[in-house]
């Protein structure tokens, strides 16, 4: 049963950090490469507030949501100056920047060692230790991120933001303000990674760079394509059926030795497949 | 629908599994997590070598008292999140008793899960000092960097030399090991004069080297688990004059065959095995019994020990009964003798040097 | 000395990078597809190499036959992975995504092929050291740099003196343009992607000589290529094999100033913040 | 008196060439003018200019006597200047009515608190809004089409959908760069009573035309701009009586 617990704890996270992705690449269309550093920062600051016992559980994820907030922002700005691939690039190198900094800031984040022992999370001082708690909090974290998010997108914000992605200059002769819209989205997908990294750090109880790297941002943008861009279903399917798939392609009986890349490459296949043949995704609009 | 086809496939999969597993009713299951897949496979695989040579000897020879084993390995890519939920799996649906690990990474994530739900957990390829204490359900065969590091200073110290250069990995076990060096080197009354980092799986050491060689150090302590082969054929091109002290690391037959690396000395955690079963993995793995296919190797063995008195005694094989087993043997004659005080084995320690592709071994210690 | 060897051994290394960045700037200028996936052609190179040397081939036939192999590949990515995709409309981030799974097949095939370990040549003259007044060059860098240089002046002759190169240029500056005139953008992207690929398995073959082969050691290559294409102006071949050189020169050089784990970051916030206050680039064509 | 809209002495440069030079002109309330000149006169980037979307090397606009230039274009859209596009820019992949309603003043719910925080008020206002962009589509006789993804509209009921998109901002001075190009004849006619209609309703039109029949049928007065410089101005008989811009507009083909 624990099994299916941390697959669900794990995919609810996931979902949050979906819902980050794609509001930031489905819906406005900022492709960002480095969801994963902002996951990752929310990560960082829970553990160490937990672990200095400086602030219970809610009020490090309320700041560390804030500090994502602000993050996040200042991570989009550049694609207000530079686009297209541009911009995936300069992601890139921010991505990068931030695995340097969480492997060499020892301080901050225990470099390359990580940070082990963060405590479980607490409501109002009763600790989920359970795993079963733990499933029970992130289900309504998930639960109401999704909420946010459909409102958000059935709201005339919703189509502001769709509005910024088919064409931003077209929303500004309209009379809109496309920074605030941009802005504020970045804003609210850095909650929601926050939130993410925060419940991950302390559902995990360890924490190290190799969470929020490079692969991680990769896996968060192949989750939107594989779920479907723009949708809510989509940004619910794709983390559970990313994170399943693995789980699934260890039961192709394949020789020891290989099985491992083998996998790996069936991955590859996949999203080949899913590039070519389904670019809406499995619930979601084209990309 | 794609999708409904796609479940459809997901959902027939499962069924296999479910009518594949009762078949092999007189068959122990045990699970190891290793990074067969991205940067750490070349350590991963060489792990998973060890395991299935050994068990695949075992069951040559027909298992421990009809019971064959059986090992099911799970890809954690060397992350924690897949490591919590591949471990998971292996406990709530394959119910393994135990599992082997690697990495310090998902070692730590998992070892909380191991105390709660009773689960042996051995590790016997990493080495970061936060291992000693995580979970009293987390054995590590391999002693910690820390005990390497105190033979060699005090050889290092015996031999006059005064100041080091330290050329470490920049991951958990590379930066581990430096800092107890640092400390004890210092403490031993000995300079540091330049430290300098490289990435996991980097082979370009150059630019590293030619900065630890201005501050012109007696010694360089080299703590990185991959690439020693690059390692020691930059560090003869440079025409170096100081010392090349490693840890067991540098044990890797392909460096030993190496003639740049003649002259390198380093710890050795002693994993020997005897030269027939080294040219038996090698006939059957297709490659030479590197240091981590021995260290499994000998910690496979370990289980086999543990596993052979329970079914004699007739005592149900779980994690938790593993473990009191484990403890209460304490010693085990596999290849390599190991003694478990506490959760890291104590296994003697030498230094060896590498010469006209062989090792010569110089002094010999007791971890601990 | 310490500075003259480190700057050297940063331009032997800038020039097999700049070569990677040279054909990936290639791809991009012409067919705007951004080819993750040329990593996997880089590793597959050294590996054919690996192969065929281990076969008895005398070695610059192993080179040729690597390059025959990593030409086939490009070829076959362009033909039946992004030509499709390109028929479909799609955009461009489903392209990447493409890109990565063709990128994640290749260096899995390799690795199920020659496992994960460090696989070394064993060429008796690539790992003899030649002295140069006090510098110590292997036989492998010298080769490195040779060829990396030949490669990339044949590159840059290649574009601007024969006709197919200033046809890939039309293509470049304006595909449509380039449609209308009947230039026929599609046998010209596959002609691009193969000559790309043919010329990254120059430095696929020769870095590994000197370092080894990895089956996931191709990425870093290539993103250090891809920012070092952005930072020289997309279009701009020679701005981007200078920036390549640049970029290792001056990360091997910033460990004279601060402590090796940084020299990554640093060079990473540098290109952050270079392509705030210059978005397109230093040398950008038009 | 001040005149409506007022630009004055605009010059504007991109690397070596001068794309306005020293351009000015007024237009006055409630007429539809037409501007008209050979490609690269200039047209389209004094449209950019009076609304925002450049900012001018040098030079004013001033609309009801209130300066312009340097304001952002949200701001400029809500003095009383809208524009629309020669490639229509419309939201191909959103609904004929959502693109109207993008064009609506900004209200309630479109910033992310307010959609978040108090969803019933912002569902209740947004149905008033829906109601409010409705009647603009039925203004330019697109109401049946309402659902209707733009990118499955014709031709013509684009154009007449960036004319509803325009309205939907109410501003009172439209900017319509070249409505009729492309249209076939019965579409065009229909363009044409529409902003016939919209000058009677109040609104004032500045329109880029190529169509000297459009010109002749719809213009009050004409701008006539050749190298980014107002070259002459008067009724629609008038510019084209005169040869010597004849010659300038069609290359001496005529």
């Amino acid at each position: 049963m624990d099994y299916f617990y941390s697959y669900l704890i794990l995919a609810e996270i996931y979902v949050l950090l979906g819902l980050s992705t794609n509001l930031l690449v489905g819906v406005v269309g900022i492709f960002s490469v480095s969801q994963a550093a902002v996951f990752g920062v929310g990560a960082y600051i829970v553990s160490d507030f937990l672990l200095s016992g400086t602030l219970s559980f809610l009020p490090a994820l309320a700041v560390a949501a804030v500090a994502c907030i602000v993050l996040n922002v200042l991570l989009t700005l550049p694609s207000l100056r530079v686009s297209g691939d541009y911009f995936v690039v300069t992601s890139f190198g921010i991505q990068l920047l931030a695995t340097a900094v969480f492997t060499n800031w020892t301080g901050g984040t225990g470099g390359a060692n990580g940070l082990p022992g963060v405590p479980p999370p607490d409501l109002f001082g009763f600790p989920l230790e359970e795993t079963r708690q733990i499933l029970g909090f992130t289900t309504v974290a998930a639960g109401l991120g999704c909420l946010a998010f459909w409102l958000a997108m059935r709201a005339p914000y919703g189509r502001l933001l769709k509005a910024i992605r088919e064409d931003e200059l077209a929303v500004a002769a309209a009379g809109k303000d496309v920074l605030r819209a941009k802005v504020s989205a970045a804003a609210l997908a850095g909650a929601f990674a926050g939130v993410a990294g925060g419940v991950y750090a302390t559902y995990m109880s360890f924490i190290d760079p190799s969470s929020f790297d490079l692969d991680a941002s990769v896996l968060l943008l192949t989750m939107v394509v594989v779920g479907g861009a723009r949708t809510l279903a989509g940004s619910i399917v794709g983390p559970f059926v990313l994170l399943a798939l693995p789980q699934l392609l260890q039961l192709v009986a394949i020789p020891t030795t290989v099985a491992a890349s083998a996998r790996q490459l069936l991955y590859g296949v996949l999203l080949i497949a899913f590039a070519v043949f389904r670019p809406q995704g499995l619930a979601g609009e084209r990309l | 629908m794609r999708m409904s086809r796609f479940w459809l496939a997901a959902v027939a999969a499962g069924a296999l599994l479910g009518a594949a597993a009762p078949a092999r009713a007189k068959t122990i299951e045990l699970g190891a997590l290793l990074p067969l897949t991205g940067p750490g496979a070349v350590i991963g695989t060489e792990q998973m070598r060890g395991i299935q040579f050994a068990v695949d000897e075992l069951n040559a020879k027909g298992g421990i008292d009809g019971d064959k084993v059986h090992v099911i390995y799970d890809d954690d890519q060397a992350k924690s999140d897949q490591a919590v939920l591949d471990f998971n799996k292996l406990v709530s649906l394959q119910h393994v008793p135990m599992i082997w690990l690697a990495y310090s990474g998902p070692t730590l994530a998992t070892a909380p899960l191991a105390t709660r739900r009773h689960i042996l957990i051995l590790n016997s390829g990493a080495q970061s000092d936060a291992l000693q204490k995580a979970s009293p359900y987390l054995v590590n065969t391999l002693p910690s960097t820390e005990e390497e590091v105190k033979v060699m200073v005090k050889y290092l110290r015996a031999q006059g030399k005064s100041t080091a250069a330290v050329l470490y990995e920049n991951d958990a076990a590379g930066i581990g090991g430096r800092d107890d060096f640092v400390k004890d080197f210092k403490a031993a009354g000995g300079k540091i004069v330049a430290q300098e980092p490289v990435q996991f799986g980097q082979t370009d050491f150059r630019p590293a080297l030619l900065k630890l060689a201005s501050a012109k150090p007696q010694v360089l302590y080299v703590v990185t688990t991959v690439g020693m082969v690059p390692l020691a054929d930059q560090l003869h091109e440079m025409n170096h004059k100081w010392l090349v002290a490693g840890t067991t690391f540098m044990n890797n037959p392909q460096v030993i065959a190496d003639p740049n690396a003649a002259g390198l000395i380093h710890t050795q955690v002693e994993a020997n095995v005897s030269p027939a079963l080294m040219a038996a993995f090698q006939k059957k793995m297709g490659v030479e019994m590197g240091f981590f296919s021995r260290q499994y190797y000998n910690s496979a063995q370990m289980i086999f020990i543990i596993l052979d008195h329970m079914i004699k005694a007739k005592t149900p094989i779980t994690g938790a009964n593993m473990r009191t087993e484990l403890f209460k043997i304490k010693t085990f004659a596999t290849p390599v003798p190991m003694t478990f005080t506490s959760n890291t084995a104590i296994v003697p320690i030498a230094i060896e040097e590498m010469k006209n592709g062989t090792e010569v071994t110089i002094t010999h210690s007791v971890a601990k | 000395m310490l500075l003259l060897q480190l700057l050297v051994n940063g331009i032997v290394t800038g020039c097999a990078l700049g070569v990677v960045a040279v054909s990936f700037a290639l791809v991009y200028a012409t067919t705007r597809i951004f080819h993750i996936a040329h990593a996997g052609v880089y590793t597959l190179g050294g590996y054919l190499a690996w192969s065929l040397l281990a076969h008895g081939v005398p070695e610059p036939l192993a080179l040729l036959g690597a390059m025959a192999g990593c030409t086939v590949l490009g070829a076959a990515i362009q033909h039946f992975l992004y030509a499709p995709l390109e028929r479909r409309r799609a955009t461009h981030l489903i392209v990447l995504i493409a890109s990565l799974g063709a990128l994640a097949v290749i260096q899995n095939l390799i690795a199920a092929v020659y496992s994960s370990d460090i696989l070394e040549f064993t060429i008796p003259w690539a790992s003899a050291v030649v002295t140069l007044g006090g510098l110590r060059l292997t036989g492998a860098q010298l080769a490195t740099l040779a060829l990396s240089l030949a490669a990339f002046v044949g590159m840059l002759w290649f574009a601007h003196r024969t006709l197919l190169g200033k046809r890939i240029r039309a293509v470049a500056s304006n595909p449509f343009l380039a449609e209308i005139t009947r230039l026929e953008p599609r046998a010209v992207y596959v002609t691009v992607i193969a000559i790309a690929s043919a010329v990254v398995c120059i430095p696929g073959v020769l870095v590994p000589l000197d370092l080894g082969l990895q089956p996931y050691g191709g990425v870093t290559p290539l993103l250090t290529a891809t920012i070092a294409m952005i930072a020289g102006g997309v279009g701009s071949l020679g701005g981007a094999f200078l920036f390549a050189v640049v970029i290792v020169v001056l990360q091997n050089l910033s460990l004279l100033v601060m402590p090796g784990e940084w020299s990554i970051g640093v060079t990473f916030a540098i290109f952050v913040v270079f392509m705030l206050f210059r978005p397109r680039g230093l040398f950008a064509a038009g | 008196m001040s005149a409506y809209l007022e630009v004055s002495g605009v010059n504007q440069r991109f690397g070596g060439l001068q794309a306005l030079n020293d351009c000015g002109f007024a237009i006055a309330q409630g007429g539809i003018t037409c501007m008209v000149g050979p490609n690269g006169a200039g047209k389209t980037t004094i449209f950019n200019v009076i609304t925002g979307f450049l900012r001018p090397d040098t030079g004013h606009v001033a609309f009801r006597g209130r300066r312009l230039d340097g304001l952002r274009p949200q701001a400029i859209v809500a003095a009383g200047i809208a524009r629309s596009f020669q490639n229509l820019r419309l939201f191909v992949d959103l609904t004929a009515l959502e693109n109207v309603l993008i064009g609506l003043p900004s209200g309630f719910g479109e910033a992310p608190l307010g959609a978040l925080f108090r969803p019933f008020h912002t569902a209740r206002l947004d149905r008033a809004r829906r109601a409010q962009a409705m009647e603009r589509l039925e203004h330019v006789g697109l109401a049946d089409r309402a659902a209707e993804k733009v990118r499955n509209l014709s031709y013509g009921e684009q154009k007449l959908l960036t004319v509803a998109r325009l309205l939907a901002t109410g501003a009172e001075l439209l900017l319509l760069d070249e409505p009729a190009s492309g249209l076939a004849a019965g579409a065009l006619d229909q363009v044409m009573a529409l902003l016939r209609r919209l000058q009677g309703e109040g609104k004032t039109l500045l329109v880029v035309e190529h169509n000297t029949r459009v010109v002749q049928q719809i213009a009050d007065h004409v701008l006539f701009l050749h190298q980014g410089h107002l070259m002459a101005e008067g009724t629609p008989a008038q510019i084209i009586a005169d040869p010597a811009l004849a010659e300038i507009y069609f290359g001496g083909a005529l």
